[in-house]
């Protein structure tokens, strides 16, 4: 069964300390010229940050609402050959070995200060809540599991996969029976409910992208849904459009989805995003029996492949 | 599988158990007891349709045991069947649901019963031999039975098809010879160990019996075996019955006296021989084991 | 250019005005339906309420208790996609000579936006400013807006997000709205409205409150005894603050962006940005837009669609020469369009600060933000 | 829930210039199941050997229904997923990939790759509510001329049975 | 817009007679981009083909397309004539009007639609043809021959002969294989070493083979003309240079062991060569089982040898080759004969193989040819052989006929009668299948002037009963069971691949069966080529043989590897992957997937924003790829690219397909 995220503020306190301390050793010492970090942003959101001096570490926080993703920012930073420093939980780690199995930022220029982690609460969902209970959540880290990020509640890499230095205690590791209710529960339903539940979602899709900017294994230099020659997808919002944005987007992240449902956090119209890649980590445990599906690895499910794998004239079909 | 087994398991004794096999029926149940293992016989079970209906109709061969199977799952359990040919006609089953779906929603539907598969059939070998058990019986062993020269028989039907069964070497087995040495006895390793007893034509044509049997039990006496360990009501019945036919064809005598396996366990358990029915032998089953001081 | 907000004039003069039992909203909508596409704020099961066009038997799914939609009322003036004309490529049997046949695309029927905020209402206004004034006009716009009726309905509750009153907008504004309903409790009550007072400022929008549809749904005389009532509750609703707007004061910081174009503040505010265009997209008053085509054989329409300065190819040019390469150089160029470049073509600021982009920005980067930041910046 | 087959809400209003009736496609008799509406299926075939397989079915006379449209590839393995919808987003009522058989492949491993992509995709399309049997995918080998007509007349008899494809349910491009 | 030419083709009647070609020709003349198109009746024939050359002068055409038949019949011609127009031949399309319409549509109306729909797509892709061009690359005129069995030997000496250079390597520590360890061969009773010494000596004299023995093959990269293959010599515990194969060492070396070469019926020492005739004639050290490498004492060998040859200390070497070309002759395993336990293999010591048999009646074998059964040493009076252990057995072994072992059965009856003149010899078969050369004459011979007994049927037991063993079978042709009681059993054991053919295979790129026996190309047209170009199969590695089809197929593959090497340069396909270095984002997904390890990483160096990047991207080898496209798909951004069958192209055919028969965008 999968694990109970919970939240330790004193832990948290203690990790933002080692944090910053880390952050302003890496940038006095020169060590690093940008350390990617989180900041308290508007409203006490936590927002991805970027330290260049010692002082701007201490701007740097631990805080149950971290919840970006920093990974992605290093695309930014291609150019140059100077070092990055960057904080990781479990998850963040997930999307940094994403970046780095698909050689999109070379590991040399990487400082990884991995934090671990006993779960990250739903920026969203808290800012739903009432002052008054929002403030007692933040303070005594009392939560109900459903203010938490949907990535806690299958987290089986509380500590992170990768790092150079660990900042406060491992957290134990479960194993974690990997269920997929998300695409069970479309599963259930006929194929005209399923069309139409889908229907609606590229009905209310506004395009922005948001999902695939914010998407770790989405990084190529040029998304062929920016291109014009082939035309991959025409710029026309009509549902099927839509479809085949959303086809593309979900498909070609197949097999390296990371499952931590950035898409669908950072989606404008709160779209179910995770219902389409959900669907795919299923399968791809299912049919080619990848245990850990959202775990990077060096090569991925769909760049290998088993003589005996299931067939379609038979099965399949 | 076998870790997460609890040690109760559904009983599925068959016609002959309840008749010709009563001392199988008996000694299983004492061994069960003195391992600490609860059978609980089926309730409601049926015929397993060996031989007749398999080879009269394919669907009445998977649906007679698929139906036990239904039952077991209901009970939530494995289901251990002492005789060779129930087992074998279970497992089979359970093979076919797999491969044929169409056949499971039949016997669904005839029998109002849901068959996913969960249950499967163990026979007294595997099922003796399994970590927990033969664990238990290690413990609880009262009586090695020092010095008895025990020919394994198997048998044809215990591990074939292989594909089937899947529990040990089709050709040359060694469970019960693994069991045999746990409680003490002597296996004694010979050439016919899965050769055919001559089943069934036990009644239309006994000389062919006479024959089979015969040559069954010369390589096993030969071999210096001065008993035969059986895990198959049939095998015994004509192991034991004809040994005098038998020994005329081969112009020699045999005496040869032939236990179920889990009476020679039982014995060793601490178990009299009463309990286990070594009285209802033909060829005398006691004076051996008396000369063995083993009873 | 302002109106409203504390201690303002009175706006504009009502030509009449009614009251309407909230009850009654929905048979009235119906009967609008009829001759009109209705668009209103729409919540279907718990999901936050969207502006779009309002379908059959929907009434019950209308939501004007909702501060804000997530998304703008823009499309109905300016669809995310809009054919623009068909194209044909045929050739002439005989001599195989090519021709193309071209068909500008229909014009729309009429439009009824009801439920618009007083902000979104104002946004109109600045969408009009751009494709119905100077040396171009957009025909196709100019032929949607021909047709569109906007209703209004008066802000009873801003909140923290609101900062209408940051441009001199108000909760009660009546900019861009032909009618404005009026929560006749009055703002800041937090129970549910069970009537309005329905007040046309424009021909069109007295049109609307006459018409037989409106009669039919109950939309009657304002009772005499109630004139006094009606004015209070009127300027109560224009002079009600906004905490944000509060929060930041007046923004008027055209002048003072003058002298940040090259300013290393948009490296840094920019370095967060996820190139999206969630805060362009869901922006009332934003309106850069794309043109392709989608067709084969020769035949197939040419549309525009709505594009975004945040994504990294909007101004990519075919020759792949991109201006604005760096998310800092997009960053720059949507809140200088807003804030700076807009102001000085229209002499107010592209913004009415309906508060989206602060709910909507994955990453807090949003105007009130930027426009409280360069506030303190140096030159 | 939608009242129109448009794109997303936001061009409701753009719709209105252009009311259903006047829409082609959608009322097209020729997409009418029934009365003389014959299914378009797009078949992408690996050059080696299910193409030749087609090509034998033609040189044995093998007479089959016309409406699969072949599009030659070097392998199964070169068919990207996303030529796949683009086919039914485009009108396709069915489309079939064939390759050669496992282990045949002419480059070796080609066809390996693509069953593993092309059954995770079949799985995906009924999941976003494409009915399974619009797109089939088999081993045809050059010699198997029969197989290819086989399968050409079964699924251009399913899909006359299922009606016109995604497209009628998914609307207009623009 | 390009301007492209059709050219319908009537095929005779074979087209005209079911397609209206008139009405397809007047549709397509509305077609936009095209500007000229044509009927022909034999568009293949001269004046057809004349016609298009014309057309594209008179109406420079940028792009043709032809509707006739199946392109894998008349690409390269259609393509031809482009070339003799003076235009880039890829820029040909070719619409299937045949094959695929005319001939399996009857009725007219809907075969002239699909007619007119099929040369719709060819205009939409041709109108995106680009001009290719065919790459060149040179060729390294030196092969390398992997197996040093009868296979290797014959194709490395055919090679040499034709004056080419040659690397042989061998696993074992001589060369020599299976053919080495027989007595006599069928069907002639020839002496086996006699006929295969000198050819081992051969090789080794050669002047253009260099051998390898000990030794295996690392890595093999590049492509043909182009191999780089690493090779690792074994540490031989002996420097070749200076032993002088006197053998000393081996007859005072203390340590005896199984002979691997006698399979378990004789002896060897820890140091030792396999057989006395092995080539090289120079011992190896069995670290294993050297006294010295065990204990760290001992080291007789080193003290008796004069040539002071021993080398504990050695290492292995790593060679590194440049070849044209690969000839693989790995040769076979022989199937387990434990597997059928009813049989006793293993058990009874008398149950042998019939490569044990063939130890023990070759004269220089462990019991100087004298027919002596293990237990006990003594001549067996009776032995039955049986066959089909293995082969064609779908529940035990594998399905396919191993094709040697009824000749060699009956071989080896007719010696063990020959050598024991009152014994007998049963040989239990399921056929005997005789197919070659006066195979079918021994066989008769073996039994009307040997008096072998066959018996037809497949043993289901054999058991010891006393010294005696019984075999236990039905007689398939009396339709009873027999047991015969025989003093010692020959198991006929399935040829089955090497334990390691799949990693092979694997190394080199080329495909292999379910079985693990390695592919041919083609298995009639290209029986030696694999599909990796430049890799070409000789022996049992690809299947069962015995020994004439063996050097048979040996000789083949030299011949290739000759016709390769007689040209100085290679054209390569143009219809290759490529790589659009602005768009790659340098993931590098596209090299797991594709078959011929052709894409390689690529550092480049560009500006961007006034400063310069270096950053990797993919670059594909045109001479190793062989345009499957499968990385186009593993490529998401689409900077890979297969030329003939770009992305663009195909989506084209899509597009303008469904465009006219579904139109969309509500035109």
């Amino acid at each position: 069964m999968p694990r109970k995220p919970m939240l330790d503020i004193e832990r948290m306190r203690s990790a933002e300390e080692a944090l910053r301390r880390e952050a302003r050793r890496l940038l006095a010492d020169g060590v690093v010229s940008v350390f990617l970090g989180h900041e308290e942003g508007w409203d006490g959101l936590a927002v991805p940050s970027f330290a260049t001096s010692p002082e701007d570490a201490e701007k740097l926080v631990w805080n149950p609402l971290v919840a970006p993703h920093l990974a992605k920012y290093l695309l930014d930073r291609l150019a140059g050959d100077e070092k990055v420093g960057i904080v990781v939980n479990g998850c963040g780690s997930l999307a940094l070995e994403r970046i780095l199995k698909d050689r999109r930022f070379p590991r040399e220029r990487l400082y990884i200060v991995g934090i671990p982690c006993t779960g990250i609460l739903d920026p969203a969902r808290v800012a739903d809540l009432p002052p008054e209970r929002r403030r007692e959540v933040l303070e005594t880290g009392r939560a109900e599991a459903g203010l938490f990020l949907d990535r806690c509640s299958w987290c089986d890499v509380p500590n992170a996969v990768v790092s150079d230095i660990l900042v406060g205690e491992p957290v134990a590791e479960e194993p974690t029976v990997h269920e997929y209710p998300r695409a069970a529960r479309l599963e259930a339903m006929s194929l005209e409910e399923r069309f139409e539940h889908f229907k609606d979602l590229y009905e209310r899709c506004i395009r922005c992208f948001a999902c695939r900017n914010v998407c770790p294994a989405c990084s190529c230099r040029e998304c062929c849904l920016d291109q014009w020659e082939p035309l991959w997808l025409g710029r026309a919002t009509s549902v099927p459009e839509q479809q085949m944005f959303h086809f593309i987007r979900a498909f070609d992240v197949a097999g390296r989805c990371i499952r931590c449902g950035e898409c669908e956090r950072v989606c404008p119209m709160g779209l179910p995003l995770m219902d389409f890649n959900d669907k795919l980590l299923k399968d791809i445990a299912e049919l080619f029996g990848v245990e850990r599906p959202h775990v990077p690895t060096d090569v991925e499910p769909l760049g290998r492949f088993d003589p005996q794998d299931p067939d379609f004239e038979e099965g399949a079909e | 599988m076998t870790e997460k087994q609890p040690l109760r398991y559904a009983y599925y004794p068959g016609c002959s158990l309840h008749s010709t096999a009563r001392e199988y029926d008996l000694s299983m149940k004492v061994v069960a007891r003195a391992v600490g293992v609860e059978l609980v016989e089926i309730p409601d079970w049926n015929c397993c349709g060996a031989s007749s209906a398999h080879m009269t109709d394919p669907f009445l061969g998977f649906a007679l045991p698929g139906r036990v199977l239904a039952l077991a799952e209901e009970m939530g359990l494995d289901v251990v069947a002492p005789c060779a040919a129930c087992y074998g006609r279970l497992a089979a089953a359970r093979e076919e649901a797999a491969r044929h779906p169409d056949y499971v929603r039949r016997l669904e539907k005839a029998t109002g019963r849901r068959l996913s598969g969960s249950s499967r059939a163990w026979n007294v070998l595997e099922w003796l031999c399994q970590e927990r058990v033969s664990a238990a019986v290690r413990e609880a062993l009262k009586r090695p039975l020092q010095g008895l020269a025990v020919a394994p028989y198997y048998g044809c039907l215990l591990v074939r098809p292989p594909k089937v069964t899947r529990f040990d070497d089709p050709e040359r087995p060694v469970t019960m010879d693994r069991i045999l040495e746990t409680i003490g006895a002597a296996p004694v390793d010979f050439a016919f160990k899965t050769e055919c007893c001559g089943a069934s034509l036990g009644i239309s044509r006994t000389d062919l019996v006479s024959e089979l049997t015969g040559r069954i039990l010369a390589a096993a006496a030969d071999a210096g075996a001065e008993a035969v360990a059986v895990a198959c009501p049939l095998c015994q019945t004509n192991l034991d019955s004809r040994q005098e036919a038998a020994g005329l064809r081969q112009g020699r005598t045999f005496d040869l006296p032939v236990y179920y396996i889990t009476q020679l366990v039982g014995l060793a358990l601490g178990a009299s021989a009463r309990e286990l029915g070594l009285g209802r032998h033909l060829v005398d089953a006691m004076s051996l084991l008396r000369e063995k001081k083993l009873a | 250019m302002g109106e409203g907000g504390k201690g303002m004039a009175p706006g504009p003069v009502p030509r009449t005005t009614k009251l309407v039992e909230a009850s009654g909203l929905d048979g009235w909508l119906r009967a609008v339906a009829r001759e009109a596409r209705v668009w209103a704020p729409v919540k279907v099961d718990g999901r936050p309420p969207l502006f779009r066009e309002f379908g059959a038997g929907e009434e019950d799914r209308l939501d004007l208790e909702a501060v804000r939609t997530v998304n703008s009322p823009k499309g109905a003036l300016l669809p995310q996609t809009e054919p623009l004309m068909t194209y044909a490529m045929t050739k002439d049997a005989e001599s195989g000579r090519p021709s193309l046949d071209l068909e500008r695309a229909a014009p729309g029927g009429p439009v009824v936006v009801f439920g618009a905020r007083p902000c979104d209402a104002a946004a109109f206004e600045l969408l009009d400013k751009v494709f119905l004034t100077g040396d171009f006009v957009d025909d196709h716009y100019q032929a949607r807006r021909a047709k569109t009726t906007v209703v209004a309905v008066a802000c009873p509750r801003p909140d923290e997000a609101c900062f209408c009153t940051s441009f001199g907008l108000s909760p009660g504004g009546t900019r861009g709205a032909d009618v404005v309903l009026y929560g006749r409790s009055g703002p800041g009550v937090p129970v549910e409205t069970v009537a309005y007072y329905a007040v046309a400022y424009t021909e069109r929008g007295e049109a609307f409150l006459a018409a037989p549809a409106a009669r039919a749904a109950g939309v009657a005389d304002v009772p005499e005894d109630e004139g006094r009532c009606l004015e209070e509750v009127v300027s109560a609703f224009r002079g009600l603050g906004t905490p944000l707007g509060d929060r930041l004061g007046r923004i008027d910081v055209a002048a003072r962006l003058d002298g940040l174009f090259d300013h290393p503040y948009w490296e840094k505010v920019s370095a967060r940005c996820l190139s999206c265009g969630a805060c362009t997209f869901i922006c009332p008053t934003c309106y850069c837009f794309g043109v392709a085509d989608c067709g084969a054989l020769g035949k197939g329409v040419r549309y525009r669609y709505w594009d975004a300065c945040k994504l990294p190819h909007f101004m990519l040019m075919a020759g792949g020469h991109n201006p604005r390469p760096a998310k800092s150089n997009r960053t720059r160029q949507r809140f200088m369009h807003k804030l700076n470049y807009y102001h000085h073509r229209y002499g107010e600021y592209q913004c009415v600060g309906c508060g989206r982009c602060v709910e909507s920005c994955p990453v807090g980067l949003h105007l009130p933000l930027v426009a409280g930041e360069v506030g303190g910046l140096e030159g | 829930m939608q009242p129109r087959k448009s794109g997303g809400f936001e061009n409701m209003a753009e719709s209105a210039s252009r009311p259903e009736e006047a829409r082609p496609a959608e009322t097209r008799p020729a997409e009418e199941p029934g009365a003389g509406w014959e299914p378009v299926i797009v078949g992408f075939l690996c050059n080696w050997c299910s193409y030749a397989g087609a090509d034998s079915a033609g040189t044995a006379r093998m007479v089959h229904p016309p409406n699969v449209r072949v599009i030659r590839v070097p392998c199964s393995g070169r068919v990207n997923p996303r030529f796949i919808l683009r086919a039914f987003q485009r009108g396709a009522d069915g489309v079939l990939v064939s390759g050669c058989h496992p282990g045949d492949c002419h480059y070796s491993t080609g066809n390996y790759y693509a069953r593993r992509r092309l059954v995770l995709l079949k799985r995906y399309l009924e999941y976003l509510g494409i009915d399974p049997r619009r797109f089939r995918t088999h081993w045809v080998s050059a010699s198997e001329g029969q197989k290819f007509a086989d399968i050409v007349r079964e699924m251009t008899a399913e899909i006359k049975a299922l009606g016109p494809g995604p497209k009628a349910k998914l609307g207009e491009l623009v | 817009m390009k301007r492209v030419g059709v050219f319908l083709c009537w095929c005779g009647s074979n087209i005209a007679g079911t397609v209206d070609v008139g009405r397809v020709a007047e549709k397509v003349r509305l077609l936009p981009g095209v500007v000229y198109v044509e009927e022909n009746k034999y568009t293949c024939s001269e004046p057809g083909q004349a016609s298009i050359m014309k057309a594209i002068k008179e109406h420079d055409l940028e792009r043709v397309v032809v509707a006739s038949c199946s392109p894998r019949l008349h690409e390269p011609t259609f393509r031809r004539t482009l070339e003799a127009a003076g235009m880039n031949p890829y820029h040909l399309e070719m619409a299937n009007i045949r094959e695929h319409c005319s001939w399996v549509h009857t009725d007219r109306e809907e075969a002239t639609a699909k007619a007119f729909d099929i040369v719709r797509m060819a205009v939409a892709k041709a109108l995106r043809n680009e001009a290719l061009q065919p790459g060149r690359i040179s060729i390294e005129k030196k092969a390398l021959v992997l197996g040093g069995g009868i296979a290797g030997i014959q194709a490395a000496l055919d090679i040499a002969d034709a004056g080419h250079q040659v690397i042989l390597v061998e696993r074992e520590p001589t060369i020599g294989g299976r053919m080495a360890q027989l007595d006599k061969t069928f069907p002639t009773l020839d002496c086996s070493s006699c006929i295969l010494t000198p050819k081992m000596v051969d090789c080794a004299k050669h002047p253009n083979i260099t051998l390898y023995t000990y030794s295996e093959l690392e890595k093999v990269e590049g492509y043909i003309g182009n191999f780089n293959v690493t090779i690792r010599k074994k540490a031989r515990g002996v420097d070749e240079a200076l032993c002088t194969g006197c053998g000393l060492c081996q007859t005072k070396c203390p340590v005896k062991v199984d002979s691997e070469f006698d399979v378990g019926v004789g002896k060897r020492k820890a140091i030792y060569t396999p057989f006395p005739q092995a080539v090289p004639n120079k011992p190896v050290i069995d670290k294993e089982n050297c006294r010295y490498h065990k204990t760290g004492k001992c080291r007789i060998c080193e003290r008796v040898c004069e040539a002071k040859a021993i080398r504990f200390d050695q290492e292995d070497t790593i060679i590194e080759e440049k070849v044209g070309a690969i000839v693989v002759a790995t040769g076979f395993d022989l199937f387990d004969l434990e597997t059928y336990g009813e049989y006793g293999y293993g058990l009874y010591p008398d149950v042998i193989s019939s490569l044990q048999f063939e130890r023990l009646i070759n004269a220089s074998g462990p019991t100087e040819g004298k027919i002596r059964r293990p237990s006990d040493q003594e001549v067996p009076r009776s032995v039955a052989f049986v066959l089909c252990v293995g082969s064609r057995d779908d529940q035990k072994g594998v399905s396919y006929c191993s094709r040697a072992c009824c000749m060699y059965s009956v071989k080896h009856a007719t010696q063990y009668r020959e050598k024991v003149k009152d014994g007998r010899a049963f040989v239990f078969y399921m056929d005997i299948r005789t197919p070659g050369k006066a195979y079918e004459e021994f066989y008769r011979r073996s039994s009307v002037d040997y008096g072998v007994e066959y018996i037809r049927g497949r043993p289901s037991k054999i058991y010891q009963k006393g010294k005696k063993l019984v075999v236990r079978a039905e007689d398939t042709l009396l339709g009873r069971p027999v047991e015969v009681e025989v003093d010692m059993v020959v198991l006929a054991p399935a040829m089955v691949p090497k334990h390691d053919a799949a990693k092979m295979a694997q190394t080199l790129g080329v495909s292999y069966d379910g079985y693990g026996f390695l592919n041919e190309a083609h298995p009639k047209l290209r029986p030696v080529e694999t599909n990796t170009a430049g890799i070409y199969l000789a022996g049992a590695c690809q299947g069962p043989k015995d020994i004439p089809d063996t050097v048979a197929q040996a000789g083949a593959a030299a011949a290739k590897v000759a016709a390769l090497f007689s040209q100085d340069e290679l054209t390569t396909e143009p219809m290759v992957a490529r790589v659009d270095e602005a768009l790659c984002s340098g993931c590098l997904w596209c090299k797991p997937v594709c078959p011929y390890k052709a894409i390689e990483a690529k550092t480049i160096t560009e500006r961007v924003a006034g400063r310069t990047v270096t950053r990797e991207v993919a670059s594909v080898n045109v001479g190793l790829c062989q345009g499957c496209g499968a990385c186009t798909v593993a490529c998401r951004d689409g900077a890979m690219n297969l030329a003939g069958f770009t992305n663009d192209q195909v989506l084209a055919e899509v597009d303008d397909l469904l465009a006219d028969l579904r139109p969309a965008c509500g035109v």
